[in-house]
């Protein structure tokens, strides 16, 4: 039940402590015309062994079939390591470290998170998570919007290419606050936002522009030339990654404009898919923005003895002391995730989270290969890409998903609702998971899907 | 056992050490991307071997505090029991490998757990309608206002712009309604602890979108007149919005609806359970009457016939849209389900009356050992406030040297400094899984601390004393920022 | 790999410490007659991810399916919290207590185990495990034998009602130091073991009795008679019992003849079915025999400072003081699941305890009822049971079962090869898992199998 | 964070308290148990919390040293890293469920795993064939006695009693071989560490069953004669045991089968890195060649086309028959199962490589920081001996000081005092999965301790002094002994 040690001296002890007679008088100053009597609706309490049972029941309903969507979710190998420690009650069970002295093992791991979060992105400093990968986004444009004081249209570049969730929840947060969120078109060819599309915004006021690298279809990004064309004009730049990318790909604090906020989803970094979460965003900065920064940061100082330690640190930004006008009103973030991946990003370390890159890449090379051999079947575009692909198919996509399904195979992302103009559009994504037989039990699945089709 | 000081792990890494069972093989095909896009240097991870990292981060946890090892009485955080059923269940095999992207007909299990709970949130709040995806409660809240503030769109009102908080109010409260671009308004609390009506009277108008509060209220005592506060809102045209953060004290005691709120936020962090993580996740579902249904954040899960299906802005034309990238953490949602199937109604009930014992209790005793709290003639709801003015007064001991000592105690400090109108507060939450001998235990430690406030203020000044470090220099902290670890310089206590 | 940390400069740096110009170098003492060159028939390294996917396949192919075996190992429900704690690493990782201030936290979980042990069996004292039940069994009649030295037959009665395991055990043990086994019948209307048929031994020399309590069949023993008539001959009594059952069952000390040695499985308090192991034998005995009792035992005692602490004590007893003249040969027991069995009962307390056997004495009787409706169903015994019960077929036991099974139920242990004199004779065990619609079950699905195969 | 000291469970009892979720409903048919059969008063267990008993075992963990936390160069007891992967495979839930009754149908990923560890097992002891059911070494010892007694027995040679153990040899050789009913005959070992071969040939003859040995010996060098010492046994009509409780130095570096050895025990705990557990469980696998194969204990995992089976004593006849009630430890065997296949024919070389690396740098260091090594002109295997004899004699500083006071230094002590014959001796394994760094720091901690012994020896005397508890009374626990916890005594600290 309510997990209540009291035994029934315990309360009568402490009722005649308070003084008063039942328990029910502590509630006596709710007005009686709104007191609740009992509570329908919930049902009787289950114990843990019935629970267990349904929950049990309720989890072998999703099964395990073998995956190839990605989308902005994928499904990576999670040492066993990760979770035995990060679910630690002592990780699991603290709260947001305010009393700094007694919580020196999550700061030091926001800390050590940090410092690899702002390395891999190749900015000076990083904060200690926002909620995901598309509210990371929302607060990235609101931060750009103050860092960039000068601009006073509130216009925001956002290349078309990025992810339409995150576009669409960028545009739930940002509007509030009235920033417009305008569309660059992406190549139809080539699947990339080209520089020249953003030509048609010289001279105009602009606030940021964001782009996504990889992007949405998986395609390389020529990050240099649309990042330059901003450094040039003084617009803020607001890179979206994908953190395992970059172990590869050039990071955006590089890129030959650089970048002013980088964001992304942790998931990828040791977070189970989880049907979408928990996961995390991260935020990386340069220094000199870094009191625009939402989110908590941890920072090294030392004690009373002069010894090190780590505390919560430039609160001042934040929403318990600035109130009305901190940078965000972010409170509770997603700690233990961090936890998590911070855990992961030191089992792989610079060596092994290159290989999990590589190996994602050349994964979906083959499965792209192997997928364009089919009739009726070709890639969408023709730049470089990442872990992710854009195929076309010579029909619908839908019932081919629902055919692939049956055999246990989710065999991408329909893209016709988000893409429409991209026909019978199917986003497919192959990481380190897949092994050359998945692949080949794919190819084989889809080849009989579409020629049983074509033979009806 | 736990070392007094962990290095860090860089300080671990060796060049070509590595956790190699954990990385996959290397490709046989070259990579196809263009040089110029590549990376030139590798990261700044460490290299170091899975037992390095294992040992290195089984060490920093047991740096910590936690509900598992100590008690951990911080208002307004609910630091209650996190079963550990609601983790093992929640984190079924099947559960922790679905894509959020797969198809519903492979989610069904997880939708209907869903489905449910929005419906045993609606339940608890009397609210016709819950959404699940913002993603803590401040999210939650910020899906709050701006449905408010659609709400008043759509009726073509655009000047309802203002967004009334008490003063007290939680800190998020006003950071969410400038977040939504409204005007924050404050209003006083009286010396009893209730909203000044007057202030409140005064302050309605036709530019107020609503009002946030929570009741009972961050000072840990229930807004009596809460039937006349939103009598006085509404009839100014404007909607109340709970905060719904600790709803620890009212479970089946009163429902926000019932008081004439119109919408509502909960973290399931709190009230429900879920762990905190050291920071998060967290889960800020949101609840709405009739009024705000239309603008429910998406997705929100339906029942039709045996089918469970989100929907989207197409069923939705009016949502707010979308606040997350998929659906929350719906992770940490199944752990909330999980709860409250555990605790049923009359489960979720004994909550709040075993929070309020406590809390009453815990403000009995200490009021008796001679310190002051905040409202003595309130019932304490799921927290109570101790003011030790006097003690920083008489010994210059403040409440953030009681919170350090406190520590060497064994137990986490209550929250310092919070709410801002109390003058040197701790905002005490025993919650309900703690017991009297514990609350006893807090009670002796408290005494033993005013003792050695009198007797001896400076050991009590420097605590902690028995803790990994010793009190740490936050202006320091936050003038020499050291936010990331810089292989080339000194650590801060080796001076060279 | 072989997660070993070394740098190639680490192992450079070394091996000049150390004086020799290789590794190889290291192994030249082992004559090179001998010397293995490499290692064939154990295969290449599968990363962590690769393993993962085959043992996710391996135990996909266990499946899990409506279980009503008993027979020694019980399928209960385990507290998420056992082994949410007992696999933290402090406990897991860590050797026996030897350097006790180093293990206080082991030390004293198994000083509360053995209060617990000791109360539930009604002894003074208990041990900190043997590796299973069927050898503490074992280990029981050795001690025995020690504990009554006037006696020189080594003749053992032990009961035919006792596990067939547990005394195969004992005789491959026991027979090494000439134990002799000699079986008790049980009785074929009750299945109990009779006092009269113990008579034919009055004036024998006989070294000890064991008696299981359930017994093998589910059966309760008249425990009260056995033992006094050993306790008046001055025979050691050895109880062989469930500790579930001890919630609701006089606990062996309190026999009327009292006993000697408790012993039994531990499975069933936290430990999972695991295909039989680990799991963990406990003991416990009279403070008289303690020098005899085999096994770590932990104790509590003062430091330098005069605080408590706790310590692993009568160490001379033990292999690594006495070696040769020791009680026993066991070194490594079986300590993890100790812990587990002791967050178990800790949850669980004297009042989950008894609901925990009472409902599973409930629901076999449960089971019983609805399967005796069945035509050609009967049972076997007619004394009271615990949890467990014999049941008579029209015909064998083996093609039914395989019928249940391909329903995805496992009705229960054929007894055929065990005890033949039983006739289709099947053993079924229904738990505080099993509900009211898992009965009906397997009833439905008993019912179907046994008129189909009529009908055919 | 970890408490001083920690109460008792009971010491948290309160009557009428208790983790109620974790009771199933009560029955509502009556019991039908003859009242005299019934137990009369409720047993001694606690009523806690749920939440009182996670943080009192939380607090108890963390009370503990263990790999995960401390460097543990524990000699023979092989303390290296444990896998987390091992741990999380072995209990994938239909594992744990999995009843050891149900049919073999529906085990057969189980028995494919059981199967092809019997078959590593012996491609890396030469072997011919394995059985796994033994539930640690010493177990897996008695397995190994019998059937060399099986043996004899079998060929009607009753007068072969006698197995013959070095002076060295761990305590359960000796202690095994008295409870299979054998004679132990020891027989000294020469200064060089290895066997006295005069006196071997001198205790064989026919009365002599066999040979108990561990090769690299408990003395930490290998037995260099090993040829010679199986001809002697062998041409007596003896037959060798391979004690293989410690492969971790020999692994692709030399196989017992060729050494001349007719069985061996393999503890999966050390070598193959299944947890310990603060105790245990092991699992002592056994191996024989083709003599002893008719006699290896049941049941045995045979591979019959794509069908795995466990055979019985149908099919073995001559087996010494069943030893655990059901199939050993099958969650011990599946975790060593899945390190090796972790590490691969390469790793396991490695594993043997690493440790001698380490092993062999510590001796050096050591002995050239004046430490006294008791074989210094031999090699060390895995693992090494320092005899403190001067330290003892010069400061009255015992091995078992140093050890404690190893404690205060963050590092688990060595074992102190075996093998017996080398006085006030350390036997240190640091294993491979240790990096260069513990090892040094170490060497620094010793020698640190040797600076302490002659400059303030009490220090060393009474260690350790930063942990839960200072110096322990072990003679008072053996003499006024307290085993249980009685509800009415006092505890031996709160002296009334
Ligand atoms: C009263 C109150 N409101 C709002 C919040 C914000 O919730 P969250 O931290 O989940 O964003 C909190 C907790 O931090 C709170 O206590
Ligand atoms: C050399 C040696 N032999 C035998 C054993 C006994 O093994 P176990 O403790 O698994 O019974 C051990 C370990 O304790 C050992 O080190």
């Amino acid at each position: 039940m309510a997990f209540i040690p009291h035994t029934a001296a315990d309360v009568e002890e402490m009722l005649a402590v308070i003084g008063v007679a039942s328990v029910e008088q502590l509630f006596d100053e709710i007005p009686p015309s709104v007191r609740a009597r009992g509570l329908a609706g919930i049902g009787d309490a289950l114990n843990e062994m019935e629970v267990t049972r349904l929950m049990m029941s309720r989890a072998a309903s999703c099964g395990f079939a073998l995956s190839f969507i990605g989308a902005g979710a994928y499904e990576h190998h999670i040492p066993a390591a990760v979770w035995a420690i990060a679910a630690r009650g002592e990780f699991y069970s603290s709260y947001t470290p305010y009393q700094a002295e007694a919580s020196q093992g999550t700061l030091q791991a926001i800390y050590e998170f940090q410092t690899m979060i702002a390395s891999l992105s190749g900015m000076d400093v990083a904060n200690a998570s926002l909620y995901d990968g598309a509210s990371a986004f929302a607060e990235a444009l609101l931060m750009a919007a103050r860092i960039n004081r000068k601009s006073k249209s509130l216009r925001m570049l956002v290349s078309r290419a990025v992810h339409p969730h995150y576009r669409a929840v960028a545009r739930s947060i940002t509007s509030l606050q009235g920033l417009n969120l305008e569309e660059v078109e992406y190549d139809a060819a080539s699947g990339r936002t080209l520089v020249d599309s953003l030509r048609a915004h010289d001279g105009e006021d602009i606030t940021a522009l964001a782009i996504q690298q990889p992007n949405f279809f998986g395609v390389l990004e020529e990050v240099d030339g649309l990042s330059e064309w901003a450094r040039r004009r003084a617009i803020p730049v607001i890179a979206v990654v994908n953190p395992i990318s970059l172990a590869l790909l050039r990071p955006p604090g590089e890129w030959r404009g650089g970048a002013d906020v980088v964001v992304g989803e942790g998931q990828p970094l040791g977070v189970p898919l989880s049907s979408g979460g928990p996961y995390f965003g991260f935020m990386a900065t340069r220094m000199a923005h870094v009191r625009q920064m939402p989110g908590r940061i941890a920072g090294r100082t030392v004690d009373l003895a002069g010894h090190e330690g780590f505390t919560l640190t430039l609160q001042a930004r934040e929403q318990h002391i600035r109130r009305g006008r901190a940078t965000s009103n972010i409170c509770t973030n997603q700690g233990l995730m961090v936890t998590a991946a911070t855990l992961y990003l030191s089992l792989m370390g610079p060596q092994g989270l290159r290989r999990v890159a590589a190996a994602c890449h050349a994964r979906t090379r083959a499965l792209v290969e192997a997928l364009v051999r089919i009739p009726g079947v070709r890639a969408a575009f023709a730049a470089p890409r990442f872990h992710e692909a854009v195929l076309q198919l010579d029909r619908p996509v839908a019932p081919v998903l629902a055919a692939l399904e049956r055999r246990e195979i989710l065999a991408g992302l329909d893209l016709a609702p988000d893409y429409p103009e991209l026909g019978h559009a199917l986003l497919v994504c192959a990481t380190e998971t897949k092994t050359a037989a998945d692949i080949q039990v794919y190819a084989s699945a889809l080849g009989e899907a579409l020629e049983a089709r074509t033979a009806a | 056992m736990a070392p007094r000081q962990e290095p860090l792990i860089f300080q671990y890494s060796r060049a070509g050490r590595g956790a190699v069972d954990q990385w996959p093989r290397e490709p046989d095909t070259p990579l196809e991307i263009p040089r110029e896009l590549q990376r030139p240097r590798p990261p700044l991870l460490p290299e170091v071997s899975e037992l390095d990292a294992v040992r290195h981060f089984t060490r920093l946890s047991q740096l910590n505090f936690s509900i598992d090892t100590h008690f951990y009485p911080l208002g307004s955080c609910t630091m209650k029991y996190n079963p550990k059923a609601c983790n093992a269940l929640a984190t079924l095999p099947q559960f922790l490998a679905r894509h959020p992207l797969a198809p519903e007909s492979r989610g069904q299990g997880v939708l209907a757990c869903l489905h449910e709970l929005q419906e045993m949130l609606c339940a608890l709040t009397g609210m016709q309608a819950a959404a699940l995806g913002p993603m803590a409660g401040a999210q939650g809240e910020l899906a709050g206002v701006a449905m408010i503030l659609a709400h008043h769109r759509s009726r073509g009102d655009l000047a309802r712009r203002e967004i009334i908080v008490p003063q007290a109010a939680h800190g998020t409260n006003p950071a969410t309604a400038s977040m939504c671009g409204a005007t924050v308004r404050e209003i006083p609390v009286g010396a009893d602890g209730d909203v000044d009506i007057e202030a409140l009277r005064a302050a309605v108008g036709p530019a107020t979108a609503g009002i946030m509060l929570t009741n009972p209220s961050t000072l840990g005592v229930f807004e009596r007149r809460i039937v006349e506060v939103a009598e006085i809102v509404h009839a100014a045209g404007g909607l109340l919005y709970y905060d719904g953060a600790n709803l620890n004290a009212i479970l089946g005691k009163v429902r926000p609806a019932d008081m004439g709120f119109d919408v509502i936020h909960m973290n399931l962090h709190k009230t429900f359970s879920t762990p905190h993580g050291g920071g998060g996740p967290g889960a800020g579902a949101v609840g709405v009457g009739p009024l705000l249904e239309p603008f429910l954040p998406i997705p929100i899960v339906v029942r039709e016939a045996d089918h469970y299906r989100s929907l989207t802005e197409r069923d939705r034309p009016r949502t707010i849209g979308r606040l997350s990238a998929f659906m929350g953490n719906v992770g940490v949602l199944l752990r909330a389900y999980v709860y409250m199937r555990l605790l049923g109604s009359e489960g979720l009930s004994q909550v709040a009356e075993h929070a309020a014992l406590n809390a009453n209790y815990l403000l009995a005793r200490l009021a008796g050992a001679g310190f002051e709290v905040a409202y003595p003639s309130r019932r304490a709801s799921h927290e109570l406030i101790v003011t030790l003015e006097r003690q920083a007064r008489d010994s210059e001991v403040t409440a953030m040297d009681f919170a350090k000592r406190l520590l060497d105690y064994g137990m986490h400090a209550p929250t310092t400094y919070f709410p801002l109108l109390v003058p040197e507060c701790l905002l005490i939450e025993p919650t309900e899984t703690e017991s009297k001998e514990t609350l006893d235990a807090f009670v002796a430690a408290m005494v033993s601390i005013a003792r050695e406030a009198r007797e001896d203020p400076e050991r009590v000044r420097r605590a902690p004393h028995t803790l990994p470090v010793r009190r740490l220099d936050d202006v320091r902290a936050a003038k020499q920022l050291d936010l990331t670890w810089d292989p080339d310089a000194r650590a801060p206590d080796r001076p060279g």
